[in-house]
């Protein structure tokens, strides 16, 4: 009986999606594991890429110990982790504090969901793909706040208070560029605007990638906004008193972010898995991996900014910037549909050139002023 | 901050990055690779030449941590001190050298040996055999410029980058 | 209906990342924004003053290692001198031409690390301070090479240095004088008009002139306040004399102007140790001093110009083999007398830097 | 150079304002009476021919019968200093006036020495102990702390 229902039920679940290739089972079983193994496994290439990288760009080394070329550092980081004690401070608050590293990584996996990375090679072809990825993401601050307030530790609360203004505030801007891109491909569905991507919208949307790049940089915390660790400032952030498993996946979730942003990056303006000669998924992890240097290379040079030269970044740069450049793509949209690319290209440049020179001009951060 | 350079600071920063992931690293692999310490270097013990020690207690004078010990006893055939234990806490010892520089019979040198951390308190309290020179206990050139020269150039990063450029 | 806010204290250090030892600020913050703050120290307190007070007067040497252990050799100079004045010792012209070259030396490697730290402290990730650690440890090379040790250096003696520096250290200084302003320019290139470092920076955790003086200030923070006050130049001690240098000064006395000021000085450093280099004369290194010196009864004030500031030993001399009273005038302690008017009313963030602007050794603060 | 100022001219131009602070004065030292201190501390900042604007070092010293305070004065304007002395008597509550008004630069010094060797400072806003703990018993700078 429990055959029949199972079997009955598979085949009403199977009629669900009809768009789906294969069924839905094996699609969602084969994908779902496909997504994890890559996800970890590429999340420990990423540790691995961003310590080799930025010991090579530091004058020195990095890992090079275990494994071939220290390969395997990050698994042996991951062992020792697994292995330490697991300590909650007397005063924490328990259920918080034990929750909030499973709400950070959740969300973080399941962006991957709607992720092409190859055509049609993806979990879910949502037809609201990137509007979910927006939404999803910004789940995974509600477990950085509960472990910032849960551990009942200041460094911490300053650390999540942090978070929580800048996301709130780095969102908006983030929102108005990604709307941008969906005017130019008249779609929300991420394998479809990749798809539409016959010039990489880089090329198409100059002003749209470099705002979407600093914005994903403040949201995913990379340097120079990583403010809420600001390991020189408030010695670890929102994860001062995790430790062992906990805090690896606070670790996991860091970098399990960087990789999610350089992916929507790779779709959104770069072209995704296209290009040629090489076979498709090559093509968006090269992308992928290429994004994911520029976040390590500003990470080695740049030093930090202040919590409110952020939020002024965010509001008076950032957010002015992206509104111009929505209107300027929906009136290019509406009004030469088929014009050459190559002149839109060129007209964009110019446009971005002009506003970024004269924001420049216009805007002033510092200099012994606060913000706020 | 204010763009009044249109980024052109960060994009130079960037440039300097980006030139040293292409520059050698500077890091030695230490277990493996081994650069040669100074000629000088105050490692880490004393090296004590009983034949030319006189017992004088110069060094003991010295010693800003009063960590060398020297019991000595009268030899009257031959007229002189007989060195009967002499005992340095290394473990208390700070390699200042100032008792190599008081010894007014040069019977006592600072370790070329750097790699001498001992699993006991009570074998860094050192004494007599156990100061003599021996193969793994070397001399160093530290005030000796005659032992100096015998020892093998030191290492320098400074020429080490430019050599290998 | 108002919302209820109170301040709360926040305790910075003594385990922290960016408080260069043990050093803890007692921070009261409303939100972001410091409104008071309390200097606590004492943690490396050792007693040298005391314990200096049993040694004979060359065992106090190893001692002065111990204070600012960033800037060993400056240490051993000013307190050499001190002696030198007590007990009236000459010293060979040799040996006053090492010493320059040692202090000025150490002076750029304790700037390095100072300019280092302060950029680490900002929030670019260990880059600068590793390539200027990278630089440094040439001039360890060199300080290994004449003395036998990395940090305790322990190489100034009473009437002159311990001993002469070996026939490859000349070259081997020449080399490094060459190269090295051309890593300055790097560094500047990597970080000196990044327009983040300049927001940060410029205008945050300003010392006044006047105030600078009024609470003793020394050395580049005094210097970056606008004060043009060197002891190099003001008190010539040693043959400091016979150099042409610059003293560069800043203009309002904000972070930028501390780290700008120590980045200057570096290159006035290597222009001394290239006029040093040439002028310098072969002959003994170190005038016949017993090993046990009993100055006459008397005291003695002697300072120099450190890299952290204005470095001094008091000595009092009652004719015995010790120092009666041993008095060390730290720069770092009295620089980080104004720390409290400096930070409040700047973010945490700020606080930070601006301590880390003024380079502070706790070894030389707790003593 | 710096011109270290001869004790014996600077005490005569004290002892015209305040002809009973100075009790000695020899070689480059003014030796003031404890009472006065801050009066001449105050007149040696302020006159425009001192102007000892800059108080390099504070120091004290235990000589048994008395503690001696060292105050080393200069003058960024004119490049000159001065060592100005003071002794206050006794062993259990050696007191002496506090400078911090005049110069701040003596906040952590005076503190420090409160804290080693035991003085007090009269007129100083924050006397607490700075490098020993609070509770520390003994001042171990005095020559009988062992």
């Amino acid at each position: 009986m429990i055959l029949n229902f199972s079997r009955s039920s598979m085949q009403y679940l199977q009629t669900l999606p009809p768009d789906w290739p294969g069924g839905f089972w094996w699609h969602w079983l084969v994908f779902t594991v496909i997504i994890i193994i890559f996800l970890l496994a590429l999340v420990m290439g990423f540790i691995w890429f961003e310590r080799r990288a930025l010991g090579r760009m530091q004058a020195r080394l990095g890992p090079n110990r275990v494994g071939p070329l220290g390969l395997l550092q990050p698994v042996a980081d991951a062992l020792k982790v697994l292995i330490k004690e697991d300590i909650v401070p007397a005063k924490a608050d328990k259920l918080v504090h034990w929750l909030a590293p499973v709400v950070a990584f959740v969300p973080v996996l399941m962006i991957f969901a709607v992720i092409p990375f190859q055509d049609g090679a993806l979990l879910a072809d949502l037809n609201i793909g990137i509007l979910y990825v927006v939404a999803i993401s910004s789940v995974a601050t509600v477990g950085i706040f509960m472990a910032g307030w849960g551990s009942s530790n200041k460094y911490s609360l300053l650390g999540a208070m942090r978070e929580v203004a800048s996301v709130v505030s780095y969102e908006i801007p983030l929102v108005i560029t990604i709307a941008g891109v969906v005017l130019i491909a008249g779609t929300l569905s991420l394998n479809q605007i990749v798809l539409a991507q016959d010039v990489p919208f880089i090329l198409l949307q100059p002003l749209g990638f470099l705002l979407f790049f600093i914005g994903a940089c403040a949201e995913i915390n990379r340097s120079p906004f990583d403010l809420l660790e600001a390991d020189s400032e408030l010695t670890a952030g929102f994860h001062t008193e995790y430790s062992g498993m906990k805090f690896a996946m606070f670790y996991l979730v860091e970098y399990a972010e960087a990789l999610a942003m350089s992916a929507i990056i790779t779709t959104l303006f770069l072209g995704g898995w296209r290009g040629p000669l090489l076979p498709p998924w090559l093509w968006f992890l090269i992308k992928v991996v290429v994004v994911f240097f520029v976040m390590v290379w500003t990470r080695t040079t740049l030093p930090r900014v202040r919590i409110d030269q952020l939020m002024a970044l965010a509001w008076k740069f950032l957010l002015p910037l992206a509104l111009i450049n929505l209107l300027i793509t929906a009136i290019e949209v509406l009004t030469w549909p088929v014009a050459l690319p190559w002149v839109m290209i060129l007209v964009n440049i110019a446009i971005m050139a002009v506003l970024v020179v004269l924001w420049s001009k216009l805007f002033k951060l510092g200099w012994g002023r606060v913000e706020i | 901050m204010k763009f009044e350079r249109y980024g052109i600071g960060i994009a130079k920063g960037l440039m300097v990055t980006i030139k040293h992931l292409l520059r050698r690293p500077v890091t030695v692999q230490y277990p493996e690779q081994r650069l040669n310490v100074s000629r000088r270097i105050r490692g880490n013990e004393l090296v004590w030449d009983r034949i030319k020690c006189t017992g004088c207690a110069t060094c003991s004078k010295t010693c800003p941590q009063g960590v060398i010990q020297i019991i000595t006893s009268v030899n009257l055939v031959e007229n002189k001190y007989e060195v009967e234990k002499f005992e340095v806490d290394t473990g208390y010892c700070i390699f200042c050298g100032l008792c190599v520089e008081a010894c007014p019979y040069d019977a006592l040198y600072l370790g070329y040996a750097y790699e001498r951390a001992k699993y006991r308190r009570g074998e860094l309290v050192q004494a007599n055999e156990m100061l003599l020179e021996s193969a793994d206990r070397r001399r160093s050139g530290y005030f000796h410029p005659e032992v100096a020269a015998e020892l093998p150039r030191q290492t320098l990063l400074l020429e080490r980058i430019t050599e290998e450029e | 209906m108002a919302l209820r806010t109170e301040s709360f204290v926040l305790n910075i250090g003594p385990q922290h990342p960016s408080t260069h030892g043990v050093f803890r600020m007692r921070a009261t913050l409303d939100g972001e924004v410091i409104v008071d703050l309390e200097p606590v120290f004492g943690y490396l307190h050792r007693g040298i003053e005391k314990l200096a007070e049993e040694r004979t007067y060359t065992g106090v040497i190893p001692l002065t290692d111990r204070l600012d252990y960033l800037a060993s050799m400056s240490n051993n100079l000013a307190y050499v001198l001190a002696v030198e004045k007590l007990a009236g010792i000459k010293v060979p012209e040799r040996a006053e031409y090492l010493r320059v070259i040692m202090a000025e030396l150490q002076r750029i490697a304790s700037h390095l690390i100072a300019v280092g730290a302060f950029l680490n402290d900002c929030g670019a990730f260990m880059t600068p301070i590793l390539y200027m650690i990278r630089e440094r440890e040439k001039i360890l090379d060199l300080f290994d090479m004449v003395s036998g040790q990395r940090l305790t250096y322990n190489y100034m003696r009473v009437g002159g240095v311990s001993q002469d520096v070996p026939d490859e250290f000349l070259p081997a200084l020449d080399k490094f004088v060459k190269e090295m302003p051309g890593w300055i320019d790097e560094y500047d290139q990597l970080l000196a008009e990044n327009e983040i470092l300049l927001a940060r920076s410029k205008g945050v955790g300003i010392l006044s002139k006047e105030l600078a003086i009024n609470v003793s200030a020394s050395g580049p923070v005094l210097r970056a306040s606008g004060v043009k006050w060197d002891i190099r130049k003001a008190d010539p001690y040693s043959i400091y004399g016979r150099f042409e240098f610059e003293i560069p000064t800043g203009m309002v006395g904000d972070c930028y102007d501390r780290y700008w000021v120590r980045v200057q000085e570096m290159r006035q450093s290597l222009r001394i140790i290239k006029q040093a280099m040439g002028q310098i004369p072969s002959g003994a290194v170190r005038s016949e001093v017993p090993h046990i010196i009993r100055p006459p009864v008397g005291e003695a004030y002697s300072h120099i110009e450190a890299p952290k500031g204005e470095l001094g030993f008091y000595l009092v001399s009652d004719n015995s083999i010790a120092p009666y009273r041993c008095h060390i005038r730290a720069p770092s302690l009295l620089n980080l007398t104004a720390l409290r008017d400096m930070i409040i009313g700047w973010k945490v963030a700020d606080a930070i830097i601006i301590f880390g602007s003024i380079d502070i050794c706790m070894g030389e603060i707790d003593r | 150079m710096t011109i270290p100022l001869s004790g014996w001219e600077v005490a005569k131009q004290i002892a015209k304002r305040f002809p009973d602070a100075v009790s000695e004065a020899y070689g480059y030292f003014v030796l003031v009476k404890s009472e006065s201190l801050f009066e001449v501390a105050q007149y040696l900042k302020s006159s425009p021919e001192f102007d000892f604007d800059y108080l390099t070092n504070i120091t004290a010293v235990d000589y048994y019968d008395y503690f001696e305070a060292i105050y080393q004065l200069t003058s960024l304007k004119h490049n000159h200093s001065l060592v100005l002395k003071t002794r206050c008597y006794g062993r259990d509550n050696p007191t002496l006036p506090s400078i911090v008004r005049l110069w701040r630069g003596a906040d952590f010094q005076e503190r420090e020495i409160h804290d080693l060797m035991g003085t007090t400072f009269k007129g100083h806003p924050n006397l607490k102990p700075i490098v020993l703990w609070q509770g520390f018993k003994g001042h171990p700078l005095r020559k009988d702390y062992l």
